[in-house]
């Protein structure tokens, strides 16, 4: 047992933060939030230049990292930043289930987003699924040697700038059924395909997908038919230890900023830090901070486990962070005072990103329900 | 000791609901309902239905034109109109300026001024926020200096509320640098078409451009809009802070924002099941609705004892702490209930239309008002500056 | 609607007050906690005297109140100055079950109660009921014109002193059926009840009481075979309403002594209160006063509503009552600091009653549950 | 970054459980599972028990006998030990005075007082706390005036926990009145029997009767009891009260008291089923739970830091508050867990048998505990002290 970082990991550390403290200031962030692709097409190439695709690949997957905390060291130093450059769904979820499960040909493309040169997305929830991943609705029929997708996919990241999405559909069972599952790649120009874009409010942009008689070889399957659950599981365990290492950097920097306003904001004649209430408020939101860094180790060392604990780490996780999340956010927000309410001010996005966190891959609440779960099985 | 209400105020809520279900305009009522933003046209039109009703200034005396309510029918109204989704009253020139002219200003200001702010003639606004202060109000540093029958106002004000839509403003400015910081303030109202007046908006986190800051830049006043003495405005401005706020605690919005999370939570699937029925979702909802109820009759006994002539002075301070925490978990509540959906940025509400938005539920731009509504603990004097006004007086002078 | 005390109402409180400042200051309720009897029969007495136990009682019922608001007076007052004495068991529960379901010859305990020469107990929940009051296994059947009682009663308050016991039994249907449960007079030295006594925590006596054949006439049963729950349901929630008013009562007195404290007690050279993460703190449990007070009132004032509304209106109150009770307990502890921990000082009981009322009636969860399902209905 | 036990590790854990399960012996496991105190001869026999192993010491270096046991190791010892209703080791002598005597005291002192500790010879408490300091620790007045080779000391100490048991107690004294108050206090050992001394136990909420107050009469002590310099008392407090603080977060403590708390849900009912089962009470569990699984990385992350060399001043604060918070809430817990149960006053707990308790799910005295267990919170620093300190270092030095 030990917590310190590899030298690896270190060097992967320091070069993406200085990276990052070199081009991805707030005000060229502000402007990557304004434009319309939602993100820089300089920055992720940047990114990837830098290796920091790769690193979040094994080295049969044609990277060199791969592991949980390879992951977390990524996503910690982007949320720090409060980059939203689609690393999360690009790479982490559809470039990683491609990975995961593809054939020879498939995982081709995995090399093509390695280097920077392809756009993937994760099209998987549906409008009422809400954060269950086995209620699929979406159908897959056979057609002779063809497949035939229908149904509607809710908020899928990066669908618009992607060139291929990864997509779920039911071949068998009923929405809430693990088996039946199927995974498909579709491209971003197939017949029947509708991407509806939007922003998001934390940066980035999404899309309503739908899927009318979209009619694909049965080449594009990913895996065997029906058994994609336990990837799709696993994948998404890895994308929220991810997220909650985004959020354990973005509430890095929402406490440093704090720390910083406490100790330099005058009113009344003193540094506001100087004030007892804000001072042990603040006191509080850092012991938080210790306990999400404690979370999102124990999610990212038990990434490698057997399912349930596995799955039972990334929950408490993502519990945790939720909770912590809303007080950092909250506390750093009402002890800046009106500042922080404005959209220019770096601590508005940054609070964003942490709240609306919660909303992916299952909010705090949903987490303790799976958490309790877990732990009776 | 009696919680009933009697045959008169029941009666008095059934005439509100006939005026609301006869006058509230339907197109009003829907963007309220969808958390969007009315515009100066859709507010001025329901000041003017409200005030031809003469239930505009609900808090003003009789005298002024006022509808005099009581605590209990202030209360029916509030409820009343949350409930039908009728848009807020703008409170700067009714529930803000008015009482201070009619305590403070002279007999001309009050037979000027008054009728204008019924009739929708003037949009007044806020000058009492600067850059830099913050809770720290006396702090002020615009500038007033008289110079014959008038004032050069130099300085600028900042989270000005619908500043855009104002003709006038009413400021705290500093006549006196030489005493101490509170003794140098008056309270002025200034014209926003004087030349030297600059408004700009600031863009709130949730991208709503309903606040600003307003330059001035040697911008000339009339003395004769000097509020009571010169030197005098501080204690103006606080009886403006704490004697009249109407609402402060917002029980009908949080009325209001409850339904709307249990209406969207009814719809929102989760498991397979409407997420009301979720033990751990219904827990939250129902811990919020048990804190109202309380909050309701808190707000109703504080409120009843304040018409009775008693001292609202801390009362209104912990009125204000616990209604903001109440509305502001109910915020919470509305964008947890959105699930995935509370992902997209609505910057159509505040635009007016939320035509484009995906969510089946129709929830709205609920994680936007969840930012947005950060401010009621911020503005309008801090939580953190109620709890010390709260504790100077419980703990007799300890600072 | 008006929130003014009547002068009946002010002038209870006055005197109560009063009797109470005069006769039952800190030394003499500590000097009754270590007594063997657990209560002070002068107290008691004087109680009775006063009025205090008349104004729990309609004038019908020979009393002179009986309204919520007339509990809700009494017991903010008991509260307030921690009084043991069995007011709620002898009184609003046992006497009230009487008082309501009794015919005319039971109706004379009523008045014996209320001048203060009876003392009674109500003897209803078992091992493995908790908080549910349909939950009766103690069985009463019909032996010719007798009832013979079998069962265990858990933690009867005043058991021991009680002349009678009110004793609820099924006489038909199951463990949690409604229907079925009857209430019975039982004389304290009936054959085969056995009262295995014990101190409370905060303060008094309860006992573990069994019932072994013990045989009753058909005079023993109040009001109709199996038809108690109602009357049982209806005085739970008087009862549960008058503890949370006793409650507010200990709150008040909790937050006086630590507003007092935080004005005298200096560390570093200064008064403690003008720390300003205690005062903020202390401004936080006043407004939860005021919340708990107006919950109280919202209970009181919905005690002779429809079931429905009745009972929702007291578990919000139990609710509320649970969650600001923890805070203000806890945190008047945590203020004083050391002192608070010692058992001769006022609040260690203080702080005890309001915690272990949350034990009474249905803990704050149990009482959330209640909420949701009536609300629901 | 590695979470999984090397196989030194987990050969250590199998050694532990085998010496836990060979050698514990039952009465005593069975006391602690139960909440009951030991008693004098209950710690006296553990220890012995645990010196035979050479597993008493384990946080002192192996030069004065100690197992020098790293961070892993001791949270694998406090894990096992909690699992196993292990009594705690009672810290005066072993983690308080010992590291102090090792780092300042004579060679004469450590060879004469460090392996008394270890044998039992000698049973410590704490002389820090004085009646009317409180947090403000050094504000205290007990006075050590020199008087040839001796020092007389008069004064009172109190909140000293099992000083009933003691035979030797360390003092923070006064020794110099004119200098700032940090500066005239120094670090003395006394003997209790020495006249002069009166112990009498102060009973606690929740009837237990393990702390007291301690006065000194014109008390002599022999001046080679001086520990270190004379005034420099205070170096040596600050170097106890943050160095070498075993254990601070209570992590095993917290995992015996959700364990127990599983436990009685499990058999407790609730509607006809098990407690555990409620969503609502399973949410706290599981809450709890994370809570504890996060704290427990935190605390071994930073005490492998500690261990490492790296300052643990700060770190040791944040641990106390966060680990008193998490047991807090767990004896929270307990209490809500045993239901009408918790009513009882178990004061058979504190004198040593549970048997008359009427609970038929053996929850024993929680509610007791979890009053009793307020102290955490309050003793050793307050937390609010300890949020100072984390603020001080974290905000440069604003105060």
């Amino acid at each position: 047992m030990n917590f310190d970082l590899t030298e690896e990991r270190q060097m992967l550390q320091d070069s993406l933060r200085r990276f990052l403290r070199d081009k991805y200031d707030t005000a060229t962030r502000n402007g990557i939030l304004e434009s319309d692709a939602g993100f820089s097409a300089e920055i992720w190439n940047g990114l990837a230049e830098l290796g920091v695709i790769g690193a979040l690949f094994t080295e049969e997957q044609g990277g060199f990292g791969g592991a949980g905390f390879d992951v977390t060291t990524v996503f910690e130093e982007l949320g720090r930043a409060g980059v939203v450059e689609p690393l999360l769904d690009s790479a982490v979820l559809a470039g990683g289930l491609i990975a995961d499960l593809g054939n020879e040909t498939q995982q081709e493309h995995v090399e093509a987003l390695i280097g920077g040169e392809l756009q993937l997305a994760f099209a998987h929830g549906e409008p009422g699924s809400r954060y269950d991943l086995n209620r699929v609705t979406s159908t897959a029929a056979q057609n002779g040697s063809d497949i035939v997708l229908n149904g509607r996919k809710a908020v899928v990241a990066n669908a618009e700038a992607a060139d291929m999405l990864v997509v779920s559909a039911r071949e068998s069972g009923e929405a809430g059924d693990e088996a039946g599952i199927s995974l498909f790649l579709v491209p971003a120009d197939a017949k029947g395909l509708t991407v509806t874009g939007y922003a998001l409010l934390a940066g980035g942009r999404a899309a309503e997908v739908t899927l009318d008689d979209v009619t694909l070889p049965e080449s594009a399957r990913l895996g065997a038919a029906g058994k994609a659950f336990d990837a799709i599981e696993a994948r998404t365990a890895v994308a929220t230890t991810a997220l909650c290492a985004e959020t354990l950097g973005a509430m890095e920097t929402a406490c440093t900023l704090t720390r910083e306003y406490l100790g330099t904001r005058k009113q009344f004649g003193r540094p506001i830090g100087s004030f007892q209430a804000l001072a042990h408020r603040m006191s509080d939101l850092l012991i938080d901070l210790e306990q999400a860094r404690s979370a999102v180790i124990n999610a990212a060392g038990h990434l490698a486990d057997d399912r349930a604990s596995r799955e039972r780490h990334v929950s408490a996780a993502k519990n945790l962070m939720g909770r912590v999340g809303r007080l950092v956010s909250e506390d750093s927000i009402q002890m800046h005072g009106g500042i922080a309410m404005t959209q220019e001010y770096e601590l508005a996005h940054i609070a964003k990103r942490i709240t609306i966190a919660d909303h992916r891959f299952g909010d705090t609440d949903h987490h303790l329900e799976r958490f309790i779960a877990l732990s009776a099985a | 000791m009696d919680l009933s209400y009697s045959d008169e105020e029941r009666a008095f809520r059934e005439d509100v609901r006939a005026f609301l279900a006869e006058k509230l305009p339907k197109d009003l009522s829907d963007k309220v309902k969808r958390g969007e933003e009315l515009g100066k046209e859709g507010h001025e039109r329901w000041h003017a239905i409200l005030n031809d009703q003469g239930w505009l200034a609900t808090n003003w005396p009789k005298e002024f034109g006022g509808a005099a309510w009581n605590a209990v029918q202030r209360h029916i109204f509030e409820e009343e109109a949350a409930a039908h989704h009728a848009p807020r009253i703008v409170p700067f020139g009714l529930s803000m300026l008015a009482p201070v002219l009619q305590k403070f200003g002279s007999k001309e200001q009050q037979d000027y001024w008054l009728p204008r702010i019924l009739s929708g003639e003037d949009w007044w606004c806020q000058g009492y926020s600067e850059p830099g202060a913050g809770s720290d109000l006396a702090s002020l540093k615009t500038t007033a200096v008289k110079d014959g029958d008038h004032y050069i106002v130099n300085g600028q004000k900042t989270w000005t509320t619908l500043g855009q839509h104002a003709n006038m403003i009413f400021c705290l400015v500093r006549t006196d640098k030489d005493v101490k910081q509170q003794e140098g303030i008056s309270f002025l109202l200034i014209d926003m078409d004087t030349p030297g007046i600059t408004v700009r908006p600031i863009i709130l986190l949730d991208g709503s451009a309903e606040v600003n800051e307003v330059f001035f830049d040697n911008v000339k006043v009339p003395a004769e809009n000097l509020v009571g003495e010169e030197n005098k405005g501080w204690t103006y401005a606080k009886y403006l802070l704490t004697h009249e706020r109407t609402n402060i605690a917002g029980v009908g919005f949080s009325q209001a924002g409850l339904s709307a999370v249990k209406r969207i939570a009814k719809s929102e699937m989760a498991g397979g099941r409407p997420l009301i029925e979720n033990p751990h979702f219904a827990a939250r909802v129902a811990q919020a609705e048990i804190d109202l109820m309380a909050m309701a009759t808190t707000n109703l006994r504080i409120i009843s004892k304040a018409a009775a002539g008693q001292a609202p002075g801390v009362e209104s301070s912990m009125l204000k702490v616990k209604g903001t925490i109440i509305r502001q978990e109910i915020n919470d509540l509305a964008r947890r209930a959105a699930g995935v959906y509370a992902m997209p940025f609505a910057s159509e509400a505040v635009a007016g239309s939320n035509d484009a938005l995906p969510d089946p539920n129709d929830a709205g731009p609920v994680a936007a008002q969840y930012f947005n509504n950060r401010k009621l603990s911020i503005f309008g004097g801090s939580n953190e500056i109620q709890r010390q006004i709260i504790a100077k007086t419980m703990l007799g002078g300890a600072k």
